[in-house]
């Protein structure tokens, strides 16, 4: 197993804690893990991404130019990271902020309405735990006892309160891919 | 309740003042609300391109005063008023209050 | 106590320097590893240890050659602009023989340049960025797990031949996060009676740091002592990594991040049938020379991929002494090569190399 | 207000709804010299204003090609792109000596730096009080928020006492870290200052005297009798982890209570005797 | 006196003419920490007699075990050949930075540092301020001799308005160079500073103050309250191109005025009650 | 004009700056070479231009910084431990593309070491003492009258790149007097206009110096930009002298003072019939690679000889390629070769080299 | 002339002090000679090895006050003295005058 | 012609000015030359000494091991520098001063009591010159009109009053020559 992933998005979004939540979970199972954030120089509104790759055995490069995924939460980093997705990857995007996604043919490209479901669950934080239980369904790298595993590892002891709905949110997650007008076909 | 009062105060103004806002450069951060006293300045519910609530104007409590203009980081507010007497010196800022 | 950890680059070296008994710290702040001097201000003070912020990275040194005179297992860490204000001190404390653990997480220059990572600084940490004849023990860490052994490794090698020691990582290896775990290490009881300053008891004479030799007998007597110092590293320390290098007739010479790629290049060119090894020095200085010099006879050439202009592609050169043909690979400013352009570009070189 | 806050909000692209019609006349308006383009500070930052403020002087005193600014590293290292001066950009802390430089050999153009708490106080402490010492004709404008803000929150040598800071997690103790620096007060003694005050730009009114200092700074400077010193007490909503609005109140009861702003040296009035008369 | 002068007078190897007998009782003699070698001094110059007075309180204290001292680059970099105690040689005007570093780490032992004024005031000024500031719980002894002594008489930052020095051949301009710093002054109104104090060592008397008052600060260091900042006005009959007697006079009428000798800061008598105790 | 005049090399250079028309002289004392600084503080204020006693060598090259950024013609000098604390600045400068002349006179080291002359700044020097990639143009000159001419050369080539040149003596070619003469010179009207600050008119946008690259892309564009001139200065700088060199079957690499010792070594070993030649790099960087590449057929042994521990060696085994076996020869510490023992040496080494 | 005065005082002294002088370390500087107001202390006419112009003594002056000692930076001084009363404290500093 | 000297004694002694003194005088006559000073820590009291060549030729190393001629003033620079002496050459030292001079006999050996003859003179800082004067009888690498010239360089304006005391001095120097009582034989 080898999973090579990017999370992109506005800093803010949960980007670098989407990668590590599924770096920890990944550690949870004994797999090889790297987690390479990108760090700008603005403190503030900048776009951030991390990639983070699970694999069965040592990991050489922790810098990658493509990806088998690539979760993308805002326009700029759709357009960045759309290309470099590898044929028959996965590009899967927040189909509330992102309105011109790619038209790759050679790719599975997925929108989730992730955080207008997390305003409806009222908590906006939990949109990319959203995006990531749907990613976990469509690729299930790490199941999701790990994940929630990784969770408390992630969220300081003082929001541990938050952890159920965190797992509400990854449902939520999954089950928007089961509501998909389209199937999702993955190649590899 | 407070916007009474305000109303009340528009009636005597001698000039009359009216803001305009960059909203695509404004930051949301606020301080121009803090600074004006007329209450001409309330958060918008949209957030402009950067992803900032940005600040909307209600001229018709505005003075002119230049204070929220003064505050604003980012140069967002430009400040214009109905003439009363041609000040030359320092129109920029104001008199310190 | 071999618990398995996720951590950053930058906070794996600093729980290494407090499991590895550093007594004292003194840092200043600057992008990419300001979390060294943040997660020791806050777990120094409650596990023991001093951490100090200095007023600049001119301080810090200064205040680390302090400590370290003391017989204190001192270190500090900054990033290139950092470290090049550093320069005088260093050479200082090469010249009066004082253990330490300087850490450059190196980011792209010259000048202020930018934060990402790089390793422009290779000549400055291997040559000597600073005045007159000395050498730093310089290890390159290419992982998570290397950020902290190294840190071990570094105090004690530092001890062993009184020598500053240079830890030589990158903005990427100091921000990534990766698996570590941290073994039982107990500091070897180095004995600095004999010349640390702690007062003076009536019972020996007095001890004093110096880099002082006014007359030139004694200032080359001293030189020729920390060349016998620097041969004895060049003998005892040379560590690296190889990998493939059996059947290799083509070799990746990298370090660090550079390496890690140059892993994946070389699965890449593998895979197309193209022999060629990796060859990873662990220690700068003392530099793999030999062994390169080893392998060359069995190489038709060797590719030096380096975050920058080509800088240690100049030791690399020295080792094969025109044995082999040499190139260079790399990009700069805080880009980074793919695995993929760099199989591309051995490629090229192969083609190009068997034209002429 | 995070992202995640911000995203119930729908992005638009709204047209300016604010067009003014006759008789209104412009009391404020961006100065020229500040460049039309977004500037990275974080929202609130008093860096912003202060820019602005330079701006506004260098416009309304028509300076813009005698004016000549250094600003070195600190969130305000991109000053550049935002000044529309010849501008220089120094080394962490040195703002002081390369200033000299640019004003040892143009004595006629204004010098300004530009610089932080911990560029001026800390790494770059020396270069000041040498450059003051020397009563270089040079104006220093001082931004105190009193934390590291570019990189990311740690301790100054300004920090207030008790201040946590990524550095000073439990506090800045002042047996440990010492206490606050007072910049301000510490160089006014020296004979080579010439006009020292720290300010503030909480409020309106803070802004007008702010500026008014800086206008001062900069026609004293003419005559050539020593370095103006213009502390200003800034803030870091980003560091502090304090909406705009709560810095505003940090600065009015934390902040100004170590850092009281005030003239701390005025020129004597001969001094001055000659400015009037040009 | 050049050696010209000198060869009119033969070289002899004379035995010692004083010979004591009872009933004779010492009251003055060379303490056993100043070790027996000739210091390289020139004829004259105060840094060896404040060398001798460190070591008499070393001696008298029985500190010589706890005690350790850092002298950077300047005449006294071979401090470490004459004292015999524990000693660094640190960089030019890191000295107190070194000390910071020991001190730290060995907080009971006595930590001083021994700097000149080109050392301290210069280049080290940053050093100087900031460990101050921190409050640093050791002694700075400040040998202010207003040039740079080893490197052949180059202008200081204490330099007096007027001398001339081999770089300020037509006299220190304050226009250009500056006022001289007054360091004591300067650094006393830090909280971080418990004890400031100037001596001079121009006569009997003064030696007897100076001498007190590093008695004084080796004391307060036992406190833990702060730096103790002990400034001597120094001399430099080589670069001052004075002989001894004529750079007493020089220190008695020049110096003394920019530098008049006094306590500049003591510490409140609460902070001391707990040394009587002790 | 062309007086002769009998100087210490440090006084030539101070006069020669004057000459060249410098703007301004920033500088802080240290031996030996404080006679530059006082030199030009008696001769400065009377002949035009800024001289300012800086607070410390970092202020200095600061104050350099401003003032060549400005768009002067600025210089300062200093020794190793001084030259060290400017490697920040340095590094600076050559990222924010800025002419100045910076003066090492080299001292024995490492840290205070002694005053005594040596050549242990060449890596420093030559391969980079501050952070990042970057050059100098490295001039050494090896008399009094070079101490002069270098310097306006060194402004020539400062303006040419806009790059910092450094000027590399050391402590014997500072301190000793030999004639030197002063040509005319009118220094060349460089239009600075489009990038120096001094002030931004209407018609021009304006000007700033910066070293700041935020964005990788743009570092690496920047740090291209660089290369490309460094490459330019490779092609174009190249400056060595040659003696006895058409019939050499060994030969003496040596820069400034030694190769001064070489050349009567090189007598002396002529007259016992050993048909030695000398190369002396006038450029440190950038090197004469290329013809020491074209020597090395005719050659059997070369001997690089140096004030250090062997680093100028490097870059002789780098030009030559392994095609001639090179050796080292060297004294620390202040101490001198004399050329009998450079002469004597040279003899053992082509016995030892004969038998083996 | 004022060899006189100080001979007279000498026949007052209550206290006889000696100092010994380590001529080879002195070195000449002359700053004792200032300090002694007995007129103890004068330039020899030899040099030592070092070179210097040393300092010698003519005891019957001396009072032991120890300030030719205190002011001597290179501690070529000894002074002893007849005891008078035994003073434990500071017994080498002498008191300030 | 080439002469390679080496000026060695106390700082003070006008050790350095000698040399120097020397160096103008060839320069005055166009010859080559190059002067050394060794340059110590101490501000006083050290022993200095500076090496001074003058050629017809293009001078090669500034620093040499051995000289034709050593002139010493003081005894650690008569045991220095003795043995450095070129068989042949010339050790001309300061008979007062000086109470071991070398014995070794392939060199020729010189003392002059030029202390005393100053002091008779009433100007103890004419020592050097009284030697140089002995030196240049000997040795005439330049004549007595080139040293002349080369004084008014090396005093500075203010002291050109004590220009006929110095040329006494040289003369006194040379006279001294002719009243020794063994004649010096110099072999080269
Ligand atoms: C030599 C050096 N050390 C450290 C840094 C990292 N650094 C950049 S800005 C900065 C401090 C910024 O704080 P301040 O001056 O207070 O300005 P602010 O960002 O708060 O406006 C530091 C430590 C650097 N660029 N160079
Ligand atoms: C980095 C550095 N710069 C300069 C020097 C040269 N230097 C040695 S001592 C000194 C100044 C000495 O003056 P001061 O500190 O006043 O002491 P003094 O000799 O007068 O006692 C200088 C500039 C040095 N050693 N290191
Ligand atoms: S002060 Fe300016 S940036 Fe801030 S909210 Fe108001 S208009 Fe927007
Ligand atoms: S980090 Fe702080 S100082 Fe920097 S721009 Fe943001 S708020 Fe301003
Ligand atoms: S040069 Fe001056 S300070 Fe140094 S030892 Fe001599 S007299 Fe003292
Ligand atoms: S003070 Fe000391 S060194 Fe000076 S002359 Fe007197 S005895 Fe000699």
């Amino acid at each position: 197993m080898l999973e090579e992933l990017i999370v992109a998005g506005f800093g803010g979004q949960g980007v670098l804690s989407m990668g590590m939540t599924l770096a920890y979970a990944g550690m949870v199972e004994g797999k090889e893990i790297s987690w390479m954030p990108s760090y700008g120089p603005e403190m503030r509104g900048g776009t951030a991404n991390c990639i983070t790759i699970i694999s069965d055995n040592k990991i050489s490069s922790p810098i990658l130019s493509c990806f088998d995924t690539a979760i993308v939460l805002n326009q700029p980093s759709m357009d960045k990271f759309a290309t470099r997705v590898k044929p028959g990857g996965l590009l899967l995007y927040e189909s509330g902020t992102i309105l011109r996604p790619s038209d790759r043919k050679d790719i599975a490209i997925v929108g989730i309405p992730a955080t207008a479901e997390a305003l409806k669950m009222k908590n906006a934080r939990i949109m990319n735990m959203i995006i990531l239980g749907a990613y976990l369904h469509l690729k299930p790298v790490v199941s999701l006892d790990s994940i929630l595993e990784a969770l408390k590892k992630v969220l300081p002891e003082k929001y541990h309160h938050l952890l159920p709905i965190n797992e509400m949110a990854l449902e939520k997650g999954e089950q928007l891919i089961h509501e998909l007008e389209e199937p999702v076909m993955l190649v590899c | 309740m407070e916007q009474q009062t305000i109303a009340a105060s528009v009636k005597e103004r001698k000039v009359k003042g009216k803001v305009e806002i960059n909203i695509q450069k404004c930051k949301g951060c606020e301080l121009c609300t803090l600074a004006c006293k007329e209450g001409v300045l309330s958060v918008s519910n949209h957030i402009n391109l950067k992803g900032y609530r940005y600040i909307v104007a209600n001229n018709d409590l505005c003075t002119g005063c230049v204070n929220c203009a003064l505050v604003c980081p980012d140069a967002v507010i430009s400040v214009y008023r109905t003439p009363l007497k041609k000040k030359s010196a320092d129109k920029s800022i104001g008199k310190e209050e | 106590m071999t618990e398995t950890k996720l951590m950053k680059g930058n906070e794996a070296l600093a729980e290494a320097a407090i499991l590895a008994g550093c007594d004292a710290y003194f840092g200043y702040p600057i992008t990419p590893q300001s979390e060294v001097l943040e997660y020791l201000a806050r777990e120094m003070p409650v596990r023991g240890g001093v951490v100090l912020q200095a007023e600049s990275e001119v301080a810090s040194i200064n205040m680390v050659y302090g400590a370290a005179g003391a017989g204190f297992r001192a270190m500090t860490s900054s990033s290139s602009p950092g470290i090049s204000l550093m320069q005088e001190c260093i050479s200082y404390m090469a010249g009066a023989e004082l253990p330490c653990l300087v850490v450059n997480v190196n980011r792209a220059g010259p000048g202020l340049g930018t934060i990402q990572p790089g390793q422009g600084d290779y000549f400055q940490s291997v040559k000597g960025g600073g005045h007159g004849d000395y050498k730093l023990i310089v290890l390159a860490p290419s992982s998570v797990q290397e950020m902290a052994d190294h840190v071990f490794l570094g105090f004690d090698l530092a001890d062993k031949y009184r020598n500053p020691v240079l830890l030589l990582s990158d903005g990427a290896i100091g921000q990534m996060m990766e698996k570590v775990q941290f073994h039982a290490y107990q500091p070897p009881r180095v004995d600095k009676s004999s010349w640390a300053t702690i007062g003076k008891p009536k019972t020996r004479s007095r001890n004093y740091i110096t880099s002082l030799f006014i007359q030139p007998e004694q200032m080359e007597q001293h030189n020729q002592k920390l060349e016998a110092k620097f041969r004895l590293m060049r003998e005892n320390e040379v560590r690296f990594e190889e990998m493939n290098t059996t059947d290799a007739e083509y070799l990746f010479v990298a370090y660090g991040l550079s390496a890690r790629i140059c892993q994946k290049a070389m699965d890449i060119s593998r895979a197309k049938g193209i022999k060629v090894g990796l060859l990873r020095p662990i220690t700068l200085f003392p530099y793999p020379s030999k062994r390169l010099a080893e392998l060359a006879p069995q190489l038709k050439l060797v590719l030096s991929v380096e975050l920058n202009s080509g800088q240690m592609v100049e030791d690399v050169r020295l080792a094969v002494n025109g044995k082999v043909p040499v190139e260079f690979y790399g990009r700069m400013g805080g880009m980074m090569p793919t695995p993929e352009s760099i199989a591309e570009h051995l490629e090229t070189l192969i083609k190009y190399h068997h034209d002429n | 207000m995070t992202i995640e806050e911000r995203s119930n909000i729908d992005i638009i692209q709204e047209k300016d709804n604010n067009i003014i019609g006759e008789p209104y006349e412009t009391v404020y308006q961006k100065p020229g010299t500040l460049i039309d383009v977004d500037m990275h500070y974080c929202p609130g930052c008093y860096h912003s204003l202060v820019h602005k403020l330079l701006m506004e002087i260098i416009e309304e005193m028509d300076i813009q090609e005698q004016t000549i600014g250094v600003a070195p590293v600190g969130c305000s290292v991109f000053a550049y792109d935002y000044m529309d001066i010849d501008m220089q950009q120094a080394a962490h802390g040195r703002a002081a000596a390369v200033a000299t430089g640019i004003k040892r050999l143009l004595p006629d153009k204004y010098v300004f730096t530009y610089q932080g708490d911990g560029d001026l106080a800390a790494i770059g402490i020396a270069e000041t009080i040498h450059a003051i010492n020397r009563g270089e004709n040079i104006l220093i404008v001082f931004i105190n928020n009193a934390v590291y803000g570019m990189t990311s929150g740690q301790m100054a040598p300004t920090t207030l006492t008790g201040m946590q800071t990524t550095t000073s997690p439990a506090g800045r103790d002042t047996n440990i870290h010492g206490h606050p620096i007072k910049i301000s007060e510490l160089v006014a003694p020296l004979p080579g200052a010439f006009y020292v005050t720290r300010q503030a730009v909480n409020n309106a009114n803070g802004v007008r005297r702010t500026k008014k200092a800086l206008q001062n700074a900069f026609n004293y400077q003419r005559l050539k009798k020593g370095t103006c010193l213009v502390e200003i007490v800034g803030n870091c909503p980003s560091n502090w982890k304090m909406t705009p609005i709560e810095c505003t109140g940090f600065v009015e009861e934390q902040m100004m209570k170590t850092f009281p702003v005030g003239d701390i040296k005025l020129p004597k009035a001969e001094d001055l005797k000659n400015l009037k008369e040009a």
